[in-house]
């Protein structure tokens, strides 16, 4: 055997050495239970641990794919990125928890905290680069089960538990699907291995199709597409607010990113086929999240609705299978990830400062803190699709994605929804600019932590878009993905 | 660096000096500063522009440049200018440094949509990349929901969220059709005058295509250029947004309509406007009139104001799609002029609405007696926005008309002639509005000691009134300006669109 | 010979309007009066001087020259060869009106010295008249027609403007709006016919030279048009000419556009005598005559609607005279009905022989002549009128009676306004009328009957209304509190002046107008046809004696009879026949009421309603949708085996 | 003669048996034990394909084992978190979970 091939892998052994540092320093830094000194200490490694080991991942990265154990594991310079990607939205994560971990009853429990955290992001990690769909199903669970522990973090409040039982049964009850649509491909395609099964695809077995609808459905609900994503609000309103915030980019993203590769990988000869699927998941998805949203006033149970419609525009660069739409898929993720995590940080750090996680207690919060909704103005915006910030740059190019791939009146159903979604951001704008209340939230000062997280927010929406770079960057490693 | 982008750059720079600089004097010097720039700069393009035109420079745009900006989607930062954009950059400064005058007592975070709302407009302008344009034009939009929202009057969110969202949708429409417009040229280039004329890798859209894509184009850009029954958020936005504000919509902002009309629309889709411009015709000559008589039972001036915009600006469009150089002359003529008039009319209505706290024609009267100055600047909008001969609106509809009576088929003359009443209709509202509240004899209290315009404000007036007036006393230098952009467009539709529209049940 | 110092005429005034209009403010009365009419002064020496150069110069081939001594193209238009140009142009009835506008206009500035004395808003005034003198100049020295249009317009706001000029009382503020919108009605008609004209012929130049040639469809590019040509050899010209008609009928108040005219009499009073009296009203006639050698020859049974539109006119206007107490009133529809002579004078001109024959075109002289002389004559009777009611404060003949020992001159000029505008010799309004008779008996013996008829109504109302004045009832009552007296010289010099000029310009030179002004331009002699004169001369005495008769005793015993014996028809001849009332009903009930309240309801409530049902549908199909969110595991479960389910089967299917 | 569509009639019928038991159980213990029902189908089907139609390999196998393992965490920690809903509400009915909803 060939030791060597480890190498390939060195994205996730170097994180998961990240994670027995972090492991180590709890075990040994926070030992006693009266010290809290050894919280920050936690923290402080934590984040720029992460930052190494993500430049360490770009700087190392390969020229082209590699792969490991007999194609069991694959990789590509775009994988890489897109791990980058998320190890960034998974540092702004750690910047906002911050607050939130030093919290009294928390205190004892960050270690877990991270570690969880970080096996979540392991397991995607295993995900993306996987060869093989028992390679995808490890990895898709490493990501599933942790991530259970998260959502279930205050272990005193009720909805934090309910919102942990959803999740994980409806994660069984997905995985369970997903299981047996993987066994049936198996039964049809005598391999799992991806680089062998699409040339024993077939479009007109409808054994085959059925588990495309599985593999769907299974992934359809981590990227929580309407009609698999009914967990989703209650899940994100019931998990700590850093969860949810981890769970609304990092674990969809990655999941989404997975989807297509797949979907181009494995089920190429299917292409119609799951562009006929996806193209009714798109408009289902958007327009249903968008109805939805409407309505709400818990800004978390908002923000989950606002999650699945962009989930719907993520998975429109899915479409066609195209290299144009994986750029702008991987740039819409990257993009969507630094607006939504910015809106993240700012409900976390009102909750944390006033309890309030309702729209209306929003009503005036310019007056008490205008740079805080200054930058929940900037997010939202981009999340809405408005220049100069970025997100209107990575709709126009996912639109354009959809467009190339063929499908115009996809993307004029997804464009008009636009509109819904820029009405129900700007409900929050309203809120904090032109409403008045008797009782605003009180005019507080943000950690530095969140400070830092929430300028790096600001500085991803004001630039990522502008800065042509950057989307020319994920272009320049568009290849060696598609058939 | 090509001296275009420093129509987006001095806006920047003022962005970012306004978030700099502390307290009312610093907002205002950097604002006077800034926008005296953007006017100098726009009357020196102007100079500059004629001048370069004088010594026989014929290129379609002139100090084009181009910087390639997203590669991979062949997406550039191309910028350029011909008589169209020359005189519209001219419009958006003057009504962004009366604009400054007219909102002199507002606080920065007014000024600092007000100067993003200025750059879209400014970008919307020099573009002469689809994608740019587009963005820009987004650009242009998004501040207009803060300023209404919080700095409006009356239902302020109401009018705010539906003139933001009407118009977003309106972009939805665009943004495919400019998808439409690329792909179909070969996917190859953003860039205008490559994909009209063909060159730099784009091919000749096929007429199908145009005849899908056109609609979506033109509705795109016509719901912000007011274009009836895309219109209503005209005046409500109009009515609840602050006196600037107001000012810049009905001034510059409607214009994006019209400009990218032409632009867009027509200019990279003639086979598809000479085939279905009856439909979109129809409906621009209904809004004419029909914006013009609603105009007549308005009682609230702003609201007033916004109906005969939604009349005017029909007329632009109406005029574009007459597809004749002369019309098409005529129609940036006229956004020109409405841009002058309407800014100077919401100008003056805010300032009464700020002294009387009423904009009901019913309630206020006699105002020549106490407010003369503001009730001059007021009845000569009005005239203007009649069409007295000697201001710039008579220009305008008069080339309109000449060019719109070109097309002698019946459907387009009595398409003509019933856009022709609306001068009459102009009339009576005009005449009702003026007669109302600046005639009689006041009688309520409260208004009797209104104070006269301040020197902020009669700058602004005198400046919005000289360049009326001048345009209406010497018009041919513009006229001719714009022609020679114009035509060349012109002559490509009729030489490649010489066929009559099959589509049309009408001839 | 160059008249390059005509450009003067219009700069002048002009500049004069700019000075007073923004730097009035600083200025005393005083010097805004002075200033102006300093001004109109050198404009009307210019005046005379031009048309003393003009008609001193040779004639070509009998006809004087037709000269352009400015035209710049102001406005280009790109298509059709078509281009807005504005210039100066020259010809006989150029200067003919040249002559009027400035000296009516001269009167009038120093008259209102007088008659406007102390009234706030002087310098305003003075601007808005001399806005007023350049546009109606640049009027009549247009080039083409589209610059007439623009001067058009011009005068019309300018009377918008003076009408209203005492904008605190809502009787006027209503009349200019009226007298606006009215003509400006009209003006729709002026300006889509010359949109018709431009497009069929190629120009809008009164060079009418290429005209031919154009309907023709000779010119290059244009001949080509075979559709062009024959539109325009046939149905195309007389309908842009009566469209264009249209026009000058809202301008000239010709019936049923009049309405605006007898209110527009709520201005001051020297600006009714200069604008409703003298020149702007004349507009209209000025308009046909200008295109009278297209109508003459492209359209002449057009030009006989528009012959018996005046005949009407003209008759309708002389019966409302005859019921109106409103001595401004009494004169306005004098005014109409003078008007619709010229107009009538106009449109019996007959083609025979083509636009060469002088004396089938009789009318065009006459029409002229009578703008001429009616422009003075009537100056006089409203600068009388305005001494009057300076005097009595009153519009109301109620007020009046027995004026004639307070006022001597006034009385003296008033009469020998009416003398002429009755046409009884020597003064010169029954030469110009006895020329519209003859032209009118030319035409056919009805029309020529009917006119002389109307005309012997303008006797009978003219001396109603200077009996009522001077002689008649006094009211005593009222003259005690109010002892009338004569005006200052300042007004009185103007009426003589103008008085000089009536009586004067008829016999002075007898026949001499049709040597200046003609219809080909060739000298044309008049001379009297004496069984028509004479006809019309028994005719209007007769009428002012019946007048004498019945209104100029203290008791009027006959004048009541008659209004007890036909009360209904007195009724509605004082209320104008209720047109008014007709336009009222039409444009608020009709219009404004119906279809722009309807309009602004449809707005409101279907356009936007449907946007706003779109929000509104959102918003409720999110709340009916709501329960698929029901919070149950176990629901979540089933609708995700339902999807997947429906999937398969989208794709097995 | 045992064949293949033995094998894969057993385990679609377990699948569906753990499915209806999803929907219709109120204890979430119950649901739990469903779920693993619909697990151990997919589990059957892998051992049974590699058995009779891909006896050459071994994946089957191995992704029974790996899915085995994966299916006791997951159960694991989903009767942890039972254990957490019992502790708030004092029952385990899945009907009770339904704070969170709209």
């Amino acid at each position: 055997m060939d030791y060597s091939q480890f190498l390939n892998m060195s994205d996730e052994l170097s994180l998961l050495a990240v994670v027995v540092i972090l492991f180590m320093a709890d075990l040994f830094c926070c030992g006693s239970e009266n010290s809290t000194k050894p919280s920050k200490a936690l923290s402080l490694i934590a984040v720029p641990l992460l930052l190494v080991q993500t430049v360490y991942m770009l700087v190392n990265m390969p020229a082209d794919c590699v792969t490991a154990f007999g194609d069991m594991y694959l990789s590509a310079p775009m994988m890489t990125v897109v791990k980058a990607v998320l190890n960034i939205g998974t540092v702004i994560v750690f910047l906002m928890a911050n607050v939130w971990m030093n919290r009294e009853e928390n205190q004892v429990k960050q270690g877990e905290f991270y570690l969880l955290t970080l096996f979540t992001l392991l397991g995607m990690y295993f995900m993306i680069s996987s060869g093989h769909f028992l390679m995808f199903f490890i990895g898709l669970e490493l990501a599933s089960i942790p991530m259970t522990a998260l959502v279930a973090f205050t272990k005193k409040n009720q909805e934090s538990a309910e919102a942990a039982a959803k999740y994980i049964l409806t994660a069984l009850f997905s995985s369970g699907l997903l299981l047996y649509g993987i066994s049936l491909l198996y039964g049809t395609c005598g391999t799992l291995y991806f680089n062998d099964m699409a040339a024993v695809m077939d479009a007109s077995n409808w054994v085959q199709l059925a588990a495309l609808v599985l593999f769907i459905s299974g992934i359809g609900f981590k990227i929580s597409l309407v009609p698999f994503h009914l967990w989703t609000a209650d899940t994100y309103e019931g998990a700590p607010t850093t969860v949810t915030g981890y769970l609304s980019v990092i674990s969809k993203g990655a999941a989404a990113f997975v989807m297509f590769v797949i979907l181009t990988k494995v089920f190429e000869p299917m292409v119609e086929n799951w562009n006929l699927l996806l193209f009714w998941i798109i408009i289902v998805s958007i327009t249903v999240a968008n109805i939805f949203a409407v309505r709400q006033n818990n800004i978390k149970r908002f923000m989950a609705f606002s999650a699945i419609s962009q989930a719907g525009y993520l998975v429109l660069g899915a479409m066609g299978g195209t290299a144009q739409g994986m750029t702008a898929m991987v740039y819409y993720l990257f993009v969507y990830m630094v607006a939504n995590l910015g809106v993240f940080a700012i409900i976390n750090i009102v909750e944390q400062r006033s309890g309030k996680l309702n729209i209306s207690d929003y009503d005036g919060f310019y007056a008490t803190n205008p740079k805080l909704s200054f930058i929940m103005t900037l997010c939202l915006f981009s999340l809405a699709g408005i220049p100069p910030f970025a997100g209107f740059f990575s709709k126009f190019f996912i639109f354009m994605a959809g467009f190339k791939a063929g499908f115009p009146w996809l993307v004029f159903i997804a464009l008009v929804n636009t509109v819904i979604s820029l009405y129900y951001y700007l409900l929050i704008v309203k809120a904090m600019y032109i409403k008045k209340s008797d009782t605003p939230i009180a005019r507080f000062s943000s950690d530095g932590y969140t400070q830092i997280g929430l300028a790096l927010c600001a500085i991803g929406v004001v630039f990522a878009g502008i800065l042509s770079q950057i989307y020319q960057y994920f272009d320049s490693f568009s290849f060696g993905l598609m058939p | 660096m090509n001296f275009l982008s420093l129509f987006v750059l001095i806006p920047l720079l003022m962005l970012l000096s306004l978030w700099l600089v502390k307290g009312t004097k610093g907002i205002r010097a950097v604002m006077v500063v800034g926008s005296s720039a953007l006017l100098a700069l726009s009357i020196y393009l102007t100079f500059a522009f004629l001048a370069e035109r004088a010594a026989g420079n014929t290129a379609e745009m002139l100090y084009t440049a181009s910087f390639t900006w997203f590669e991979p989607l062949h997406i550039s930062y191309s910028v350029g200018v011909d008589g169209i954009s020359v005189a519209m950059l001219l419009l958006s400064g003057v009504i962004v440094f009366t604009g400054t005058f007219v909102s002199w007592d507002m606080c920065k975070e007014y000024f600092l949509w007000f100067t993003l709302l200025s750059m879209g407009v400014f970008g919307f302008f020099i573009s002469i990349d689809l994608f740019m344009m587009f963005m820009f034009y987004e650009i242009a939009l998004i501040p207009m929901y803060l300023l209404i929202g919080v700095w409006g009057s009356g239902h302020k969110e109401y009018s705010a969220m539906k003139l933001t969202l009407m118009l977003m949708g309106a972009s939805a429409f665009l943004m495919l059709g400019i998808f439409g417009i690329f792909y179909g040229a070969g996917g190859q280039t953003f860039n205008l005058l490559d994909i009209a004329s063909h060159t730099g890798g784009a091919t000749l859209i096929e007429f199908s295509q145009q005849c899908i894509w056109f609609p979506f184009v033109f509705v795109g850009f016509g719901v912000l250029g007011a274009m009836f029954p895309f219109h209503t958020w005209s005046p409500d936005g109009h009515a609840s947004a602050p006196t600037a504000v107001s000012m810049l919509h009905a001034g510059v902002l409607m214009k994006l309509g019209g400009y990218g009309c032409f632009r867009v629309a027509i200019y990279l889709l003639p086979d598809a406007a000479n085939e279905l411009s009856w439909i979109f015709l129809i409906l621009t000559g209904t809004g004419v009139v029909y914006g013009a008589l609603s105009a007549c039972v308005q009682t609230d001036l702003k609201y007033l104001n916004a109906y005969s915009s939604v009349s005017h600006c029909g007329m632009v469009l109406f005029a574009i799609l007459m597809l004749t150089s002369t019309a098409s002359t005529g129609a940036i003529l006229q956004m020109l002029s409405h841009g002058l008039m309407t800014a100077l009319f919401f100008a003056v209505i805010g300032m009464i609405y700020h002294r009387a706290h009423t904009r009901d024609i019913r309630e206020l009267n006699g105002l020549m007696r106490i407010i003369p100055f503001l009730s001059v600047g007021f009845a000569i909008a009005g005239l203007a926005n009649l069409g007295l001969p000697g201001l710039s609106g008579f220009v305008a509809e008069m080339t309109i008309f000449v060019g719109a009576f070109q097309n002698a088929d019946l459907f387009h003359r009595v398409l003509t002639i019933a856009a022709c009443t609306s001068i009459v209709v102009a009339a009576v509202y005009i005449l009702r509005m003026v007669g109302k509240i600046l005639y009689g004899t006041n009688v309520n209290p409260d208004h009797a000691k209104l104070h006269d315009a301040h020197w902020e404000e009669r700058l602004a007036i005198i400046v919005l009134i000289a360049c009326i007036a001048g345009i209406g006393l010497a018009p041919s230098w513009l006229s001719n300006m714009i022609d020679a952009s114009v035509s060349p467009v012109m002559e490509q539709i009729q030489a490649v669109a010489s066929t009559v529209s099959k589509s049309n049940p009408f001839l | 010979m160059n008249f390059t110092y005509t450009i003067f005429i219009l700069l002048l005034p002009f500049f004069s309007f700019l000075i007073l209009g923004l730097a009035g403010k600083w200025l005393s009365h005083r010097t805004a009066g002075i200033f102006g009419t300093l001004v109109l002064g050198v404009v009307t020496v210019l005046s005379y001087f031009t048309a003393f150069e003009y008609f001193t110069a040779d004639r070509v081939d009998g006809v004087f020259q037709t000269l352009v001594p400015y035209n710049f193209v102001w406005l280009p238009f790109f298509d059709g060869g078509l281009h807005f140009d504005l210039g100066i142009m020259l010809d006989p009835i150029t200067v003919m009106m040249l002559i009027v506008i400035s000296t009516v206009s001269l009167m009038v500035h120093i008259y209102s010295f007088g008659y406007m004395h102390g009234e706030r808003g002087f310098q305003r005034y003075y601007a808005y008249l001399s806005l007023f003198t350049m546009s109606m100049l640049g009027l009549v020295m247009a080039t083409n027609i589209f610059q007439m249009y623009m001067f058009w317009e011009l005068v019309g706001v300018c009377s918008y403007l003076l009408i209203g000029f005492y904008y605190t009382q809502a009787p006027a503020v209503a009349a200019s709006k009226k007298a606006f919108i009215v003509t400006r009605f009209a003006d729709l008609g002026f300006l889509i016919g010359i949109l018709f004209y431009g497009y069929y012929t190629g120009s809008f130049s009164f060079d009418f030279t290429n005209t031919a040639v154009y309907l023709n469809g000779a010119m290059p590019g244009v001949g080509a048009d075979f559709s062009k040509a024959i539109a325009g050899a046939g149905f195309i010209l007389p309908t842009a000419l009566f469209l264009m008609f249209v026009g000058g009928a809202g301008k000239s108040a010709m019936f049923p556009l009049h309405i605006w005219l007898p209110d527009a009499m709520e201005g001051p009073t020297p600006v009714s005598a200069l604008i409703h009296a003298a020149t702007m009203v004349v507009a209209g006639v000025f308009q046909v005559a200008r295109m009278f050698p297209l109508w003459i020859q492209y359209a002449p049974e057009t030009l006989h609607i528009v012959a018996w539109i005046g005949a009407f006119t003209a008759f309708y206007a002389a019966a409302v005279a005859c019921a109106q107490s409103d001595i401004k009133r009494v004169l306005a529809f004098s005014t109409i009905s003078q008007i619709a002579f010229m107009m009538v004078a106009l449109g019996v001109c007959l083609p025979e022989g083509g636009y060469t024959d002088n004396h089938a075109s009789l009318g065009y002289m006459a029409s002229m002549y009578h703008l001429f002389t009616h422009a003075m004559f009537k100056a006089t009777l409203f600068l009388c009128a305005g001494c009057i009611i300076h005097a009595v404060h009153s519009n109301e003949m109620e007020f009046m009676g027995g004026m004639r020992k307070y006022m001597p001159i006034t009385h003296i000029t008033f009469l020998i306004a009416c003398l002429a505008i009755s046409g009884i010799p020597p003064f010169s309004g029954f030469f110009s009328k006895d020329e519209i008779l003859v032209a009118a008996f030319h035409y056919s013996s009805a029309m020529g009957w009917i006119m002389t008829g109307i005309a012997a109504m303008t006797a009978f109302y003219m001396f109603r209304l200077y009996y009522g004045i001077f002689w008649g009832t006094e009211n005593v009552e009222y003259h005690e509190h109010h002892t009338p007296h004569e005006s200052p010289a300042v007004m009185t010099i103007p009426l003589i002046l103008l008085t000089v000029i009536t009586v004067t310009v008829g016999w002075i030179l007898p026949g001499s107008f049709g040597s200046f002004v003609s219809a080909t331009g060739e000298a044309y002699h008049i001379h009297l046809d004496w069984s028509v004169a004479g006809t019309s001369i028994v005719i209007a005495v007769i009428a002012i004696a019946l007048a004498t008769y019945i209104y100029s005793g203290v008791r009027q015993p006959i004048a009541e009879k008659m209004k007890a014996t036909f009360p209904a028809l007195h009724k509605w001849a004082y209320h104008r026949f209720y047109l008014d009332e007709v336009y009222q009903f039409v444009t608020h009930r009709i219009v404004f009421g119906i279809f722009s309240r309807s309009f602004a309801w449809f707005d409101r409530h279907v356009v936007d309603g449907f946007f706003n049902f779109l929000a509104w549908g959102t918003n409720a199909a999110s709340y009916s949708i709501r329960t698929l969110q029901s919070g149950r595991v176990q629901q979540y479960a089933f609708v995700f085996l339902l999807g997947v389910l429906v999937l398969i089967l989208m794709l097995i299917i | 003669m045992i064949t293949i569509n033995c094998f894969l009639i057993l385990s679609a019928l377990m699948l569906f048996i753990g499915v209806y038991g999803f929907l219709t159980r109120r204890n979430t213990l119950a649901i739990l034990i469903s779920i693993e029902l619909m697990l151990n189908a997919a589990d059957l089907n892998f051992a049974a394909f590699n058995r009779m139609l891909f006896p050459e390999g071994q994946e089957g196998y191995f992704f029974t084992l790996f899915s085995v393992a994966i299916s006791a965490a997951e159960t694991a920690i989903a009767i942890a978190v039972m254990i957490n809903v019992y502790r708030n509400l004092k029952n385990n009915f899945v009907e009770n979970l339904d704070k969170l909803k709209w």
